[in-house]
């Protein structure tokens, strides 16, 4: 019971923090020189000033943009994420085609990169200072400093020209028409540099987290007790340092998962991946900011939940934290 | 300090990261002595390999490579370096004040913080930079704006931490005003982990400025890496000189700057020394 | 709806390209296969459209990149030959009235619209009165003339028209006057009809599917109204943002066609030497465009023409043509492209300014004009607008900056994104200079009369006389030109202009831009008229 | 004599270059019999630490290991014995309990299962069967129902408790021998007391050897049977406890017996009957944890009375949680209060705005606990000194004269001006702390347990050094401390605090002679080794 009322003060907590993000949003949105129209008319070479008036009143920006944030709290309210003049859809149909390529590299990059970065950590960490640990150190390092997108343009001229393993861009091959595993394995070779490039960043990350928070996990004095009862340092690590060193990487994932959508632009331009990362920049360029708004309210609203995840695993992890 | 500065030393990686530093400082200082003129000169023909009059070829225009990449160093510095300060000049302010002063301020301090966070940070950066239009200036401003949440976490921790100190309770009890408890006293004490801290932000914030550039929101009248690279991006499979070298720059000067931040962590904070 | 073939039906090796070993292999089975002539019936053929169009209603949005995919869906009353003279489409004869007011258009037999609606007069009035009269961009000019469409029976269309409109004829095509059922739009916002992503026309293929920021599937119309075609079962037009990886996907066989130079033009050298691929340059002669400079006379010292005049010799286009176009178009020489030479429009007896004293010719202008160099050698300094639509324009404008230079004039390049840069430009009039990309439409009457009539400065309307061009005299051909049913009048009529613009150079010409289509030679019969890939894909077919 | 468990043979612990000398212990002989506690005694620093972890080979390798000398146990030698035989012993033969009983226990897992694994390690014992061995040893250390301890997390035990799970898992075997490395030295008196006798109590049930460290004479005379005296890594002297606390024979062991305050009649002090420099009246404090669900509400003091003289010491004497410090941090003003009044020379400073209490700062000033906090690491001592008056106004010129002076005062040669807190020993900073205190002449300190962190030794010097000063400048002084052998030697009149209560304040001689109040009395009783002093050697 203490439970769920705890989960519902933290969701009714959260509303005005969604509500002020909101409002933020919309107002630092606006600063952006330009509109939609002028977009839509420069992008098809010529317009008049009806036309242009006509795009206006069709988009509803010729209201005072008190009446438009009015117009966009009311839709909110209505869970109707508005519409999207420019692709000529629903706001919330675009972002649920393009959840499913971005959740799927988030997934695979992220979760890969933690995984990872926590094994190769607990490597360097128990090997400190041998061969093990400065080759890590300098491997995580390396993939730490390289720009992401760079990295994909090189593999793609490696793997996809020069070699012809992996295929350059886009989701699945289009128009191939794949069903059941088929269009897994083809989605899964699509994935591979994206992921990659986009998980390396993160993969060096956590190797230094995780090996920083279990040197000093290790000198703590329970282990020294563990030692004096006898227990072999295997044990030790796994079932003393481990869950200790791991306090801390949930917080740090929990505060970086919100900016993942971000991140992944530059490698889903690179790859052509038709993700959420790309919809908001080129909502952006093309002033749609019905869309673009709707993409900031969910990341924000990605980040809660986020938030409230980690409380909740970190309250499961430690003992000590009471609701 | 001694004692740091020994530590420092013995660790080779730092000094590793130390000469890679060193080398870029000296390429800055001394690129107008051996690329007197302008990086955007045209001069040569175009699409020129590696070797020969050019060392690392010529880009799409004819201009050298090397050149570029020399006048590049300077805006990536100046933009890694600028971010990074007004990062941590604001998150410092922040979050020492937030972290002195604790109660309301520091919850309202703290929200700001966190709302800063909730917006992609890429996404914010490109934002900023589409109000502000593409600049040096927009791109050091979008860049400090995503990244001192970062620093007013760290310092506020760290101001919570040092509050408690008896050293800071004794000077409350000679009078001293909050003014130069922050500033005598707390902030030098927190100055390794910021130190450390914004060392690795430097490197983010190049990473940053490179991301920029390579969509297309660089300052066109400034040579950045993040240019070359993204002029190069369309011509990468006839010249791949363009991108590569460029690419090669950004991950030494991130890679050095990285080792010197952890050997300044290591010599700095103790207590994270051999066990 | 629309019946859907079923997907599996595809054969699996057309579609999907061989991962392994296609690139080293392909050569060796090219070199010993005989031509074959025969078009074979079926499978999908994947274009590369750039960038991803944001609508497909093409009748009130003519971006450049929605003709490739709408054409396939919406035909036009006539489509052109190569000498660009109309030849019968959806209209099988035309007759112009002597006075030249009225065209009566003889309507084909047996033409059932995608959704199942016969083809009639009342559809051609509907498209022309209610549709592209009132939303198409380029109404005011095409359409100035045009006040009503009579429909004496149901295969019988009558154009009626206040004063000749000699240009109309150049714009009949499924590209710049597509025709659309009636049904569909009737009693609806016209601007917020459903079909505007999801089109139904008459032509040979129907829309099957749009995946943003993947592709649009066009399936084969099966009750084309041309029989036995098209050949092709499906065409995928795919969106790939970034350049060097849709080269790469050419090159590895994933896609067959990338017209209206999607691939960057540095790296057609190298397509060249791949056996799998071949480039055309056909196809574009109705899409003349030309890269220009627009000068804000109302900036000193741009109001001065020796001022203008200096600039416009201190530019080497051969540069810019070697090593931003990468060789592909010509050095401008007016302000009308030299495609129009087939046509008799175009004329090169103008000023030139691609002259080997060019540079003595701009510093001793610069001087007459009273600006002499400074301490640090420049006259003055001025803002160059960055073109946001690519990134060649970008190259362009850092040669430009090299090349004032060396006149004195120092320039400052200024880059934005779209919405911001139309805004400053088009708007705000807040530009020194700016390098857009001019498309010159079919007739010199959309190229100059929007762009150097006085009655065209109109604040707010984007791509217009923003450089305040304002010559009475110039204005008074060019109106006259517009209404001259007679051929050879005009061409006498738009040479005079041509020459009064080149001595006042309003504008600084720089390339006639020649757009390039990169191919796999298994697709075959893809470019099959002026229009290019802005026409129906009918005759196209791939070998197996 | 008793058989023999554990023998050190020349035992020599090396330390790695650049530390303060080249082994930690040398040449230490020491034998260790069953059913004997040994108590080894040194000061911090004297290696006593590293000798009891040597033995179970859990010296932080590599930096620090046996150089020379054997570990003989059952045969053995420990020095040189393999891994897998060592953790063979340890825990099972050998077991071992720590000095802070707060970071010892593994704080995701329960009693229960760390006190489980010592058996899942050492025995092939069933689920049920090491089940009711642990619920056994719970009850044997006297922990209330065992049932909830197994299932409770370390947080949720006190100090005290905690070390008792500890004491359980050590003796979970039957070990022979028990090393107990200065066990109750975090804990409060009266814990302390419990604990030793609970050591005492399961040491005499199963005959188990005791290896005990400490730094306290005290604990000493209560629990020893033997006593190995180590300065600096030499044992310099060896007996019996009688002998040893008795008659000791070598000088350093005379001099460290004598710097330790007596728990004996307080010398002699003339009435004092000047006016109250300092009056505080129903102090009340409460800190409220705001949790979720309505947290838990602490009363820190609950309405504290108590006036000091002017040239009086008076002294707040209690265990941890009685409010003391909270106490001497409120009249400093350095904490806000709930209620009450604060008369400093007859005028209430409770409800002073910051700016109207900067110049009363300077006539109440604080000297600190902690020296390794109580100093700021950055800046140097003559500028730490000098800060208050350059605070006040006085040029830095003038203030730095007065510092290096006030630096002679404290007993600090000139040269210490230039140099930074860590280049000092921790009696050094002590100095330094009253030093910075006096520069602002002060009519009153407050002392906040000035030597608790010291060894017994320094910890002499500096209470004479206050004693002086306080005479020397007519001071008034609020002593704090919780230990009532330095309140009987250094107080006028002594209050003692309990939970945020005074229960008794009294002059020094009537609290020692006729204590009232039970929990006075249980203090006394709880002091370690009582008035070992004054009984003859036994």
């Amino acid at each position: 019971m203490r439970f769920a009322r705890y989960m519902g003060y933290r969701l009714v907590t959260a509303l005005p923090v969604i509500f002020g993000i909101i409002v933020l949003n919309f107002l630092l949105i606006h600063l952006a020189p330009g509109d939609a129209a002028s977009v839509l008319a420069g992008e098809s070479g010529a317009a008049t000033p009806e036309y242009m008036d006509a795009l206006r009143h069709k988009f509803g920006l010729d209201q005072s943009l008190g009446m438009q944030f009015v117009t966009y709290v009311s839709n909110m309210a209505h869970f109707n994420l508005g519409y999207s003049y420019r692709n000529d859809a629903d706001v919330s149909s675009l972002i649920l085609e393009r959840l499913g390529p971005t959740s799927l590299l988030m997934l695979t990059a992220f979760g890969t990169a933690v995984a990872l970065g926590i094994i190769l950590g607990l490597v360097a960490a128990t090997g400190r200072n041998s061969w093990r640990d400065n080759i890590i150190s300098l491997i995580s390092l390396v993939a730490y400093a390289t720009p992401g997108f760079w990295l994909g343009l090189m593999m793609i001229v490696i793997f996809s020209i020069g070699l012809g393993w992996l295929p350059t861009s886009g989701f699945d091959t289009v128009g191939a028409g794949h069903e059941g595993w088929a269009e897994v394995w083809d989605v899964g070779r699509h994935l591979v540099m994206p992921a990659v490039s986009l998980a390396l960043f993160y993969l060096a990350l956590y190797a230094r987290l995780m090996r920083a928070s279990v040197l000093e996990q290790t000198g703590m004095d329970y282990v020294t007790t563990a030692r004096a009862k006898g227990q072999t340092e295997r044990r030790i690590m796994t079932g003393h340092v481990l869950r200790n060193a791991l306090l801390p990487i949930v917080t740090i994932a929990g505060v970086q998962a919100g900016n993942l959508i971000g991140g992944s632009i530059v490698v889903e331009t690179v790859f052509g991946w038709p993700g959420i990362g790309t919809l908001a920049f080129n909502a952006l360029q093309s002033r749609d900011l019905n869309l673009l708004l709707a993409i900031f309210f969910m990341s924000a609203c990605l980040i809660v939940i986020i938030n409230l995840a980690v409380d909740v695993i970190y309250v499961m992890l430690d003992p000590r934290m009471e609701i | 300090m001694w004692a740091g500065f020994a530590r420092f030393a013995r660790n080779r990686m730092a000094l590793f990261g130390a000469a890679v530093l060193l080398c870029l400082l000296l390429l800055v200082v001394f690129t107008p002595v051996i690329y007197p003129d302008d990086p955007f000169k045209l001069v040569g023909p175009a699409l020129q390999p590696p070797g020969g009059r050019f060392l690392l070829g010529t880009d799409t225009l004819g201009r050298d490579v090397a050149a570029e990449i020399a006048y590049g160093a300077r805006t990536s510095l100046i933009i890694g370096v600028g971010a990074t300060l007004a990062a941590i000049v604001f998150g410092a302010v922040a979050g020492g004040v937030a972290g002195y002063y604790r109660g309301r301020t520091e919850t309202v301090l703290m929200r700001i913080t966190e709302f800063f966070q909730t917006i992609p940070a890429f996404i914010f950066a490109l934002l900023i930079v589409a109000i502000l239009s593409p600049s040096v200036s927009s791109e050091i401003i979008a860049i400090a704006a995503v990244s001192w949440p970062s620093i007013a976490r760290l310092v506020r921790g760290e101001f919570v931490s040092l509050g408690g100190r008896e050293f800071v309770q004794a000077c409350a009890g000679l009078g001293a005003s909050d003014a130069r408890i922050i500033f005598n006293h707390m902030l030098p004490n927190c100055a390794s982990s910021i130190i450390a801290v914004g060392s690795l932000l430097i490197g983010t914030a190049i990473l940053l400025e490179a991301g920029l550039a390579f969509l297309g929101l660089g300052d066109p009248n400034v040579m950045s890496w993040g240019l070359i690279i993204s002029a190069g991006r369309a011509v990468l499979r006839s010249a791949w000189w363009i991108c590569t070298f460029p690419g090669i720059a950004i991950l030494l000067t991130v890679l050095g700057i990285n080792l010197i931040g952890d050997g300044l962590n290591e010599a700095l904070n103790p207590r994270l020394r051999e066990r | 709806m629309v019946d859907e073939p079923p997907l599996n039906k595809l054969s699996r090796r057309t579609a999907l390209a061989l991962p392994l070993g296609l690139a080293a292999s392909s050569s060796t089975i090219f070199s010993g296969f005989a031509k074959a002539d025969a078009p074979v019936r079926g499978g999908t053929m994947v274009m590369i459209v750039q960038p991803e169009p944001s609508t497909l209603a093409h009748y009130a949005v003519t971006a450049g990149n929605i003709p490739p995919i709408a054409t396939q869906i919406y035909e036009g009353l006539v489509t052109y030959d190569w000498d660009q003279n109309p030849q019968p489409n959806l209209a099988t004869s035309w007759e112009i009235a002597p006075d030249g007011k009225s065209i009566t258009f003889k309507l084909r037999e047996g033409v059932v619209f995608h959704n199942g609606k016969p083809f009639t007069s009342a559809d051609v009035q509907f498209s022309f009165m209610e549709i592209l009269k009132k939303f198409h961009p380029f109404a005011p000019l095409l359409l100035a003339e045009l006040v009503g469409v009579d429909t004496p029976d149901e295969k019988t269309a009558v154009l009626l028209l206040a004063n000749p409109a000699p240009y109309l004829m150049k714009a009949l095509a499924g590209r710049d006057l597509p025709i659309m059922c009636k049904s569909v739009f009737e009693g609806t916002q016209i601007l917020q009809n459903p079909s505007a992503n999801k089109p139904i026309g008459t032509g040979p293929f129907k829309f099957g599917q749009w995946d943003r920021g993947q592709f649009v599937r066009l399936d084969r119309n099966d009750k084309y109204w041309k029989p036995g075609l098209p050949y092709l079962d499906h065409i995928i037009a795919r969106f790939i943002p970034d350049a060097a990886t849709r080269s790469a996907a050419l090159e590895t066989g994933e896609a067959h066609f990338a017209g209206y130079s999607a691939v960057n033009y540095a790296d057609l050298a190298r397509m060249k030497t791949n056996p799998l691929l071949d480039t055309t340059m056909k196809g574009y002669e109705m899409t003349p465009a030309l890269s220009v400079l627009e000068l804000n006379a109302k900036h000193p010292p741009l109001d001065k023409k020796e001022v203008r005049q200096a600039i416009a010799y201190a530019i080497d286009r051969k540069v810019i043509l070697r090593d931003v176009m990468y060789g592909y178009g010509k050095p401008a020489t007016g302000p009308l492209s030299s495609l129009f030479k087939t046509v008799g429009f175009y004329t090169d007896d103008v000023r030139k300014y691609d002259v080997p004293d060019r540079l003595d010719i701009a510093n001793k202008l610069l001087d007459g004009a009273g600006l002499p160099r400074g301490a640090n050698g420049m006259r003055f300094g001025m803002h160059l607008e960055v073109n946001s639509f690519g990134e060649q324009w970008l190259r362009q404008a850092e040669y430009l900056k090299q090349a004032l230079a060396i006149v004195g004039i120092d320039l400052t390049l200024r880059s934005e994104d779209t919405a911001t840069w139309l805004r400053r430009v088009y708007t705000d009039y807040d530009y020194d200079i700016n390098e857009p990309f001019l498309s010159q439409g079919v007739d010199p009457v959309y190229g100059l009369n929007k762009q150097y009539l006085t009655s065209q400065i109109r604040k707010g309307v984007t791509f217009v006389n923003d450089s305040f061009y304002a010559n009475p005299e110039f204005d008074g051909i060019l109106n006259e030109a517009m209404r001259e049913p007679d051929h050879d009048k005009r061409a006498v009529l738009y040479k005079k202009a041509q020459q009064i613009l080149a001595e006042d150079c309003p504008l600084v010409w720089l390339i006639d831009v020649q757009y390039v289509s990169v191919f796999n030679r298994k697709l075959h019969d893809h470019t099959t008229g002026p229009l290019g890939t802005q026409q129906a894909f009918e005759r196209a077919w791939l070998e197996t | 004599m008793s058989q023999t468990v554990l023998e050190l043979e020349k035992l020599t612990i090396a330390l790695p270059p650049g530390a303060d000398r080249a082994n930690a212990v040398s040449d230490v002989d020491l034998v260790l019999r069953a059913g004997k506690v040994t108590c080894l005694i040194g000061e911090s620093g004297s290696g006593k630490s590293l000798v009891a972890r040597s033995i179970l080979g859990l010296l932080p390798r590599p930096h620090v290991r046996v150089g020379s000398g054997r570990i003989l146990f059952e045969g053995q030698d420990l020095a040189v014995a393999p891994q897998d035989k060592m953790r063979a012993i340890r825990g099972a033969k050998i077991g071992m309990i720590f000095q802070e009983p707060m970071t010892a226990l593994n704080p995701l897992h329960t009693i229960g299962r760390q006190l489980d694994e010592v058996l899942r390690i050492h025995t092939p014992l069933g689920k049920a069967a090491r089940r009711a061995r642990v619920l056994e040893l719970i009850d044997s250390v006297h922990l209330p129902e065992p049932g909830r301890i197994i299932r409770s997390f370390p947080h949720q035990l006190s100090g005290g408790q905690r070390q008792r799970a500890m004491i359980a898992m050590a003796l979970l075997l039957n070990p022979r021998l028990l090393i107990a490395d200065e066990p109750t030295t975090a804990l409060d008196v009266t814990t302390q007391a419990q604990i030793l006798y609970l050591i005492r109590e399961l040491q005499r049930e199963h005959g188990t050897s005791v290896l005990f460290i400490t730094h306290d004479f005290g604990v000493v005379a209560d629990i020893a049977d033997e006593v190995a005296v180590l300065q600096r890594g030499n044992l310099v002297e060896r007996g019996t406890a009688g002998a040893v606390l008795g008659a000791p024979s070598h000088p350093y062991t005379k001099a460290l017996i004598a710097a330790v305050p007596k728990l004996g009649p307080p010398a002699a002090r003339p009435a004092n009957t000047q006016p109250f420099i300092v009056e505080a009246r129903d102090i009340t404090k409460t800190y409220g944890t705001r949790g979720l669900f309505g947290g838990r509400v602490t009363r820190a003091l609950a309405g504290v009375t108590m006036e000091l003289r002017r040239g009086e010491t008076l002294g707040l004497v209690g265990e941890s949680g009685s409010g003391k410090s909270t106490m001497a941090r409120a009249i400093t003003r350095l904490l806000p209060i709930d209620g009450g009044e604060i008369l400093l020379g007859g005028a209430d400073i409770a409800k002073l705005s910051r700016r109207q209490l900067r110049p009363v700062r300077k006539r109440v000033q604080m000297v600190f606990q902690d020296p390794y906090a109580s100093l700021d690491p950055r800046q140097r001592i003559i500028d730490i000194i000098a800060e208050g008056p350059i605070i006040h106004g006085t040029l830095p010129a003038k203030a730095r004269e007065e510092a290096q002076a006030l630096l002679g005062l404290v007993g600090l040669d000139a040269s210490a001006a230039q140099r930074f807190p860590h280049e000092f020993s921790g009696g050094q900073r002590q100095r330094i702390g009253i030093a910075r205190a006096l520069a602002l002449h002060p009519e009153v300190l407050v002392a906040d347990e000035p030597v608790s962190a010291l060894d017994v030794s320094v910890q002499a010097q500096v209470l004479a050094l206050l004693a002086d000063i306080k005479a020397r400048l007519h001071l008034s002084m609020l002593f704090v401390t919780h230990d009532l052998r330095v309140a009987l030697q250094v107080c006028d009149r002594i209050a003692v605090m309990k939970q945020g209560e005074v229960v008794e304040m009294a002059p020094t001689a009537e609290i020692f002679f006729n204590p009232q109040h039970s929990y006075t009395k249980a203090l006394f009783a709880a002091v370690p080794g009582g008035t070992w002093q004054d009984r003859k050697a036994s």
